[in-house]
């Protein structure tokens, strides 16, 4: 009988990790706790930098995992460490021996409502970038008008702000932001199109072409300063304001439309599955890896092995990169044992 | 009635209220100027800086922002350090004799 | 605007706010500013609705208003403060209400640093007891008296004679509700629906029958900014933040501001003065301001107070309009005159500002 | 010798008499307007030129060299050449044979304008006599002559490559009409003196083609004035469609270059751009599009329209539009000057062009206030605004000058005024004469006697627009190669193989070809570019250009470096900062400038 591993999240680092065990004769068993598999992905449109749909992605991946055993909509109970591996209880009362965990529960898309300032939930026209993501593929939203003739997005909504609880770069945010506002462009062409940001982060292949076609092409301008708060005006517009800190002078503008570019914290279930693995939490709430240089994968505990954002902000290439890493690990570590 | 002190203006920029029309025309002839990162470069390289407070970062945000230039072109020399300089590749010197050129007479 | 929203952010940010038994602090300027709205507040705390509310004339100021204008340092404020502490321990009473927003805000600072610094409350303790041998308990709940009106906001109502509505068409009354910046943006969680929505005034306003204007500078400061205006030579700012807020009101034609602050009702009162002498323009309707009233003189006037009982006429603003709205009767001859029915005199009349 | 037609004119003469009157009226009227535009003592110097005597000669010298023989040409292409000289010289001996026919034999006639050119026609002369039968030879030699040029013209409008001209001009409708009907005029001239040359005679090439005639058609057919007229009148109409077109084409170069080179020899100047002598050289154009493939903005079949030969299109035509975007767009390298057969001043012209331009916002320096240098140096060394973006050329400087103990103050090393060059180039005069005053009040008040540059921008600058009494301006490759000749600098031949790039305004601005050469050959070995000296190309870096970009200047540079290293140099030498820093930025070998070339090898 091949060996198990059970990998908890069916996120994108958990399919790409179970589709390499699988390479590899290993037997990978999924967990996910919601009744779908590719986790964030899967609520998305297209991806930066090539404007690739994000369905391609989860269903590609999905695909190459169809010889794993998938539990959706279940969640891990307990975990308890055997002789030669470790024993999973799940909800439903299964229970799955394996020789290695790898967790992949991924993070959770920061909670817009909390910076109260912009006013998520109270204005009609604020939204997040997920909200923007799930009209782009299809979904109505009522608070998105037909005609905008100022849109706005404001970065770092959640990262790197110490009153939010998270200190972290969200690294995705930036070039999501760029990526929505280029879309909003194409679709609304006479639409003024601003971007709100603190520091423009723009770290990888093609990212930074992909800002100077923003610029350049779509005409977006690039505001350096943070959104300090919005208000609704007599004609229900959103007045925001900022600091044009390269002028140093307070800025306003009218808006039909704000997209908070909600960061990545910590997923709530990675601190329970921590526990019941006995791994630790860093300070941020992510996971610590047993280095942050050449061991990000593995933990400090035998068999447990980390994929993708349950460490800390990744985009897709580093997760997908991450889950491969993962899942060679766990295979050594299952070999060299035997 | 003279209080001994008075509403003082607003500094704030209203960016629905500015006229942008002198911008909306550079941008036609000198595209390039979208492209700025404001680095800063060319002020720091410019020989007329000292002189003007001559900023090319600064002429570009204050055309995007609606607010005069004119007194920071005072003593441009055209000497084309700037253009050497910048990263984004702008042609400074196309943007500075067009901005001379197009500045509308209402605004003097 | 989702109301759902904001309904959600108030029940994040409920306080505790004792419904009996208060200890009750006046304001420094309050009393020459609007003489009779804390006599009002003590009379419809204490007389109206029967509740325990005790103050002591050997309280002083908490040293708020020099604090914040950089006069005396922090340690002096907190002997001053805890001075009331004892105060209060003397009579009794572990509930401290304060009647002025900047004490509110300087007590809860004050509480906030000890809890942080335990080693600098010690330390006061010792001044206090070297400065007068005196000795004090922390409060319980320190609650400012607008938390105490919002509590009591339905008893109000119940007992109202007049509500916040137009009588002749029967639309509620577009109210401002102006927080003062000391109540809840130091700590939000210290106010009655946190900093950026608090709902401490416009929870008042609806139970009372108006609706709350949400204008885009609604969380701007009201101008005071001690040093702002206490200096001569900066007072062009504080008038010029004042401006800015009737200017981003305007548009929503409110009928009246209410405040919670000192300084908020004064400046947002008198400036229109200044504005309208120095620009020409008012803000009201047919000339006229816009009335910029504390909560106890609004609930005084809900509860069916004379409106000159109220001192309503020490306002720059004219209150007539907004009386006339609410059909509140007034006697325009004895606006002018004191408790004692004698002429207090009718002060001159602006040149722009239309008044009585 | 008989005379045909009695009366002296046959009606078939009328188009040719129509042509020449509207051609030569209207070049009179043009050649007024040219004079009365230019300013009076331009006039003065003209006319007084036209009288003084070895003026006068060179004039005449000058046209016959240019326009008829094309001496420049034949230098630069000979078969090119030949063409251009076998029509123009050609035909201009058949005018004067004509001449000369007409005036041995009819000379009753000379009054007549169309005579010498239809003589064949009006005049029957026997080909045994002497005389007859050498003009005939001459004129059907010169004929002949034409007529292989003509050919040589078609094939090269059909294969230009074959000339060695990669690209030629297109050409508007009417240059069409005007180069079908010059293409038509010798041939029809050739058939209409075969099918008289029966009755008129014709040497070795006519009298054939008439044999020929005859023998398919007959030789009664031939006489038949019915048929033979006929031909004439061909000849006469495509000579008048020709004149009439003229003025209207590019071919209006051949009569405006003669009013051009007397002007120029006078030592007249472009003093506008659209008026007086800047007419001149616009519409002494041939329109042979030699400046396209010199151009360096040409490079991958770019800009080619914004090459001088367009400019001086568009001016005629009077397309705004066009005139302003040529004229921003130019690197001001001067080479399709250098190469222009008629010497049309593309940079020039485009110069005056852009100082036509109104702003609405002109700086003034009174704010500059720079403290004039330490006057203690005899050698005042002005780094310039490259400089300060090249250091290392700053420090070589420093590091020679020091080296060879030579007293001297570097004027702008913390920054200064610019020479004014760039100010100058985009048409702005008065803001660059401001410089110039604010600079020389400097440089005068420094007390120093030499004024030592390394960038040619300034060099060029300094030397023709500023008037510094007492004050050599120099330039540091003519500085160093002076003292190396009189032995205070001495350099060691390092194994270094160099290919030295000649700057733009050091080279065809200033001359400045062989000191360079000199200094670098004895510091290291020296290969040539393929196109050297006159010809170098432009690193495409050049201030001179106000439109073009920063990508549209690549493929600029990556040519003129891949001009510069085909002989496979280790390093390439140049004495330009802002050459320096253009090549830097997309050369695989080192770029240095030559003084730190000198100061390597000191």
């Amino acid at each position: 009988m091949k060996e198990s591993v059970v990998i908890i999240g069916g996120g994108i680092a958990g399919l790409e990790a179970a589709s390499q065990l699988l390479a590899l004769g290993l037997s990978p068993v999924i967990v996910e706790k919601s009744d779908h598999l590719g986790g964030h992905v899967a609520e998305w449109y297209r991806l930066f930098p090539d404007l690739s749909p994000a369905q391609d992605l989860v269903t590609h991946l999905v695909s190459s995992t169809s010889g794993a055993r998938i539990y959706l909509e279940t969640e891990i109970s307990r975990i308890n460490a055997l002789k030669d591996g470790y024993s999973a209880t799940l909800n439903n009362g299964d229970v799955l021996f394996c020789k290695a965990v790898l967790v992949c529960t991924g993070f959770h898309l920061f909670d817009a409502a909390k910076k109260e300032e912009y006013g998520y939930g109270i204005y009609n026209s604020v939204i997040t970038n997920r909200d923007l993501e799930h009209w782009f593929g299809g979904l109505e939203d009522a608070r998105i008008p037909d005609n905008p003739r100022a849109v706005g997005f404001v970065h770092c909504v959640g990262s790197r702000d110490v009153k939010a609880g998270n200190t972290q770069c969200s690294k995705v945010c930036c070039m999501t932001a760029i990526k929505q506002a280029i879309e909003m462009k194409e679709k609304f062409p006479e639409a003024e199109v601003y971007c709100f940001y603190m520091d423009l982060r723009l770290f990888g292949k093609k990212y930074e072409d992909f800002y100077i076609s923003a610029q350049r092409d779509y005409g977006i301008h690039f505001i350096r300063g943070r959104v300090s708060e919005v208000s609704e005006d007599i004609d229900g517009r959103l007045l925001v304001k900022a600091e044009d800190t390269l002028s140093g002078k307070p800025l306003k503008v009218r808006l039909d439309l704000l997209v908070l570019m909600a960061g990545m914290v910590c997923s709530p279930q990675t601190g329970r599955i921590a526990s019941m693995v006995r791994a630790e939490v860093d300070d941020d709430g992510f996971l610590r890896s047993r280095d942050n240089i050449y061991s990000i994968v593995e933990s400090g505990r035998k068999g447990i092995f980390f994929a993708g954002a349950c460490t800390g902000t990744k985009t897709i290439p580093e997760t997908v990169a991450e889950a491969r890493a993962a899942a060679l690990s766990a295979f050594r570590y299952i070999k060299e044992k035997a | 009635m003279d209080f001994g002190f008075s509403l003082s203006p607003s500094s704030a920029i209203d960016l629905d209220k500015v006229d942008l029309s002198l911008y909306r025309r550079l941008e036609q002839t000198v595209p390039d100027i979208r492209s700025c990162i404001a680095c800063g470069s060319c002020s720091a390289t410019c020989m007329a800086a000292d002189y003007s407070g001559m900023s090319v970062r600064k002429l570009i945000l204050n055309l995007q922002r609606g607010a005069d230039v004119k007194k920071m072109l005072s003593c441009c020399m055209l000497c084309g350090k700037c253009t050497m300089v910048c990263p984004r590749g702008i042609n400074t010197r196309k943007l500075i004799l067009d901005v001379c050129r197009y500045y509308s007479d209402n605004k003097l | 605007m989702i109301y759902q929203g904001k309904q959600k952010i108030w029940s994040d940010y409920q306080k505790e706010i004792p419904d009996n038994h208060w200890f009750y602090v006046r304001s420094c300027i309050r009393q020459s500013f609007f003489p009779a709205s804390e006599g009002h507040f003590v009379k419809i705390v204490r007389d109206l609705l029967g509740k325990d509310l005790y103050e002591t004339p050997h309280h002083t100021t908490c040293g708020g208003i020099a604090y914040h204008s950089d006069t005396i340092p922090q340690e002096t404020a907190m002997t001053i403060v805890a001075r009331q502490f004892s105060l209060m321990k003397e009579a009794g009473y572990k509930n401290l209400v304060t009647s002025c927003i900047t004490s509110f805000g300087n007590y809860t600072e004050i509480l906030e640093t000890w809890r942080e610094f335990p080693e600098l409350e010690t330390r006061i303790r010792e001044h206090l007891w070297k400065a007068c041998r005196r000795e004090f308990d922390k409060p319980e709940y320190v609650a400012h008296a607008s938390d105490v009106v919002y509590k009591l906001r339905n008893e109000i109502a119940e007992k109202a004679k007049f509500r916040l509505v137009n009588h002749e068409t029967g639309e509620p009354l577009r109210i401002v509700e102006h927080i003062g910046c000391h109540y809840s943006k130091m700590f939000p969680h210290k106010g009655v629906g946190g900093a950026e929505y608090p709902c401490v005034l416009s929870g008042m306003v609806e139970s009372w029958g108006g609706k709350v204007i949400d204008y885009p500078e609604r969380r701007h400061c009201c101008g005071f900014g001690f040093r702002q205006y206490l200096v001569k030579a900066n007072r062009g700012y504080s008038v010029s933040n004042t401006h800015k807020k009737f200017e981003s009101m305007e548009p929503f034609h409110p009928d009246l501001i209410i405040t919670n602050c000192p300084g908020c009702p004064y400046f947002l009162d008198r400036w229109q003065y200044v504005i309208s002498e120095q620009t020409g323009k008012t803000y009201g309707q047919n000339g006229h301001g816009i009335p910029a009233l504390t909560y106890e003189e609004l609930a005084g006037l809900v509860l069916g107070y004379d409106p000159w009982d109220l001192g309503l006429q020490i306002h720059q603003v004219g209150p007539e309009p907004l009386l006339d709205k609410m059909g509140i009767a007034y006697d325009p001859a004895r606006k002018y005159l004191g408790l004692d029915e004698k002429d207090i005199m009718k002060p001159g009349l602006p040149t722009v500002l239309k008044c009585y | 010798m008989r005379e045909r037609i009695p009366s002296g004119f046959d009606p078939f003469v009328l188009p040719f008499l129509i042509g020449i009157g509207f051609v030569l009226l209207y070049c009179l009227l043009a050649a007024m307007r040219v004079l009365w535009q230019c300013p009076r003592e331009d006039r003065r110097r003209f006319f007084l030129s036209l009288i003084t005597p070895t003026t006068a000669l060179r004039n005449l010298w000058d046209i016959f060299a240019n326009c008829l023989i094309h001496v420049k040409l034949w230098k630069r292409n000979k078969l090119l050449g030949f063409m251009h000289s076998s029509i123009a010289f050609g035909w201009f001996m058949i005018i004067l044979l004509g001449h000369l026919e007409v005036f041995l034999f009819v000379p009753h006639r000379l009054n007549l304008f169309y005579y010498p050119i239809f003589f064949n026609y009006f005049v029957a002369e026997t080909d045994t006599s002497l005389r007859g039968a050498f003009l005939f030879f001459l004129m059907d030699f010169f004929l002949l002559l034409i007529l292989i040029g003509i050919a040589l013209a078609i094939i090269k409008r059909v294969r230009s490559r074959l000339f060695g001209m990669r690209r030629t001009t297109r050409l508007s409708f009417l240059d069409t009409v005007g180069l079908y009907s010059l293409w038509l005029i010798f041939p029809l001239r050739l058939l209409a003196e075969s099918f008289t040359a029966s009755i008129s005679g014709g040497s070795f090439l006519v009298k054939p083609l008439n044999w020929l005639l005859e023998a398919v058609l007959g030789s009664q057919f031939l006489l038949n004035p019915a048929n033979n007229l006929p031909t004439w009148w061909a000849y006469s109409i495509v000579l008048g469609i020709f004149m009439v077109v003229l003025p209207f084409t590019r071919y209006m170069h051949i009569p405006t270059e003669m009013m051009l080179i007397p002007m120029r020899n006078a030592g007249l100047r472009i003093r506008h751009a659209r008026r007086g002598y800047a007419l001149l050289e616009v519409y002494s154009c041939p329109g042979c599009g030699v400046c396209i493939d010199a151009c360096p903005m040409s490079v991958k079949k770019a800009n080619i329209k914004d090459c001088t030969v367009y400019l001086n299109r568009q001016i005629r035509r009077g397309n705004e539009r066009r005139i302003e975007e040529i004229s921003d767009k130019c690197l001001l390298c001067g080479k399709c000057t250098e190469v222009c057969q008629v010497g049309v001043e593309g940079p020039a012209l485009r110069i005056f062009q852009r100082a036509r331009r109104q702003y609405a916002v002109n700086p003034d320096y009174a704010a500059v206030n720079v403290a004039p240098p330490e006057s203690a140096g005899k050698v005042l060394y002005f780094g310039g605004c490259m400089t300060a973006l090249t250091p290392s050329i700053g420090r070589s400087m420093e590091s020679v000058l020091g080296k060879l103990g030579i007293d001297y103050t570097w004027m702008d090393r913390d920054g200064g005024i610019c020479c004014g060059r760039p100010m100058l180039q985009a048409g702005r005069f008065p803001q660059a004469a401001e410089m110039v005053r604010k600079n020389t009040e400097l440089i005068k008040a420094s007390g120093a006697d030499t004024l030592l540059l390394s960038c040619p921008i300034c060099y060029k600058m300094f030397r023709d627009h500023y008037k510094l009494p007492g004050i050599r301006v120099v330039h540091h490759t003519q500085y160093f190669e002076e003292l190396r000749r009189s032995g205070v600098l001495k350099l060691s031949k390092s194994d270094l193989c160099y290919a030295y790039h000649d700057p733009c305004e050091l080279g065809r601005g200033c001359g400045v070809y062989e000191e360079p050469r000199t200094l670098l050959g004895s510091a290291a070995y020296i290969v040539e570019a393929e196109k050297n000296r006159g010809e170098s190309i432009c690193c495409g870096g050049s201030l001179g250009s106000l439109s073009l970009g920063f990508q549209q200047r690549e493929a600029m540079t990556r040519r003129a470096l891949e001009n510069l290293t085909v002989a496979g140099p280790d390093a390439i030498a140049t004495a330009c900062p802002l050459c320096r820093s253009t090549f830097a930025r997309y050369s695989s070998i080192p770029v240095r400038d030559i003084a730190e070339v000198v100061d390597l090898s000191l």
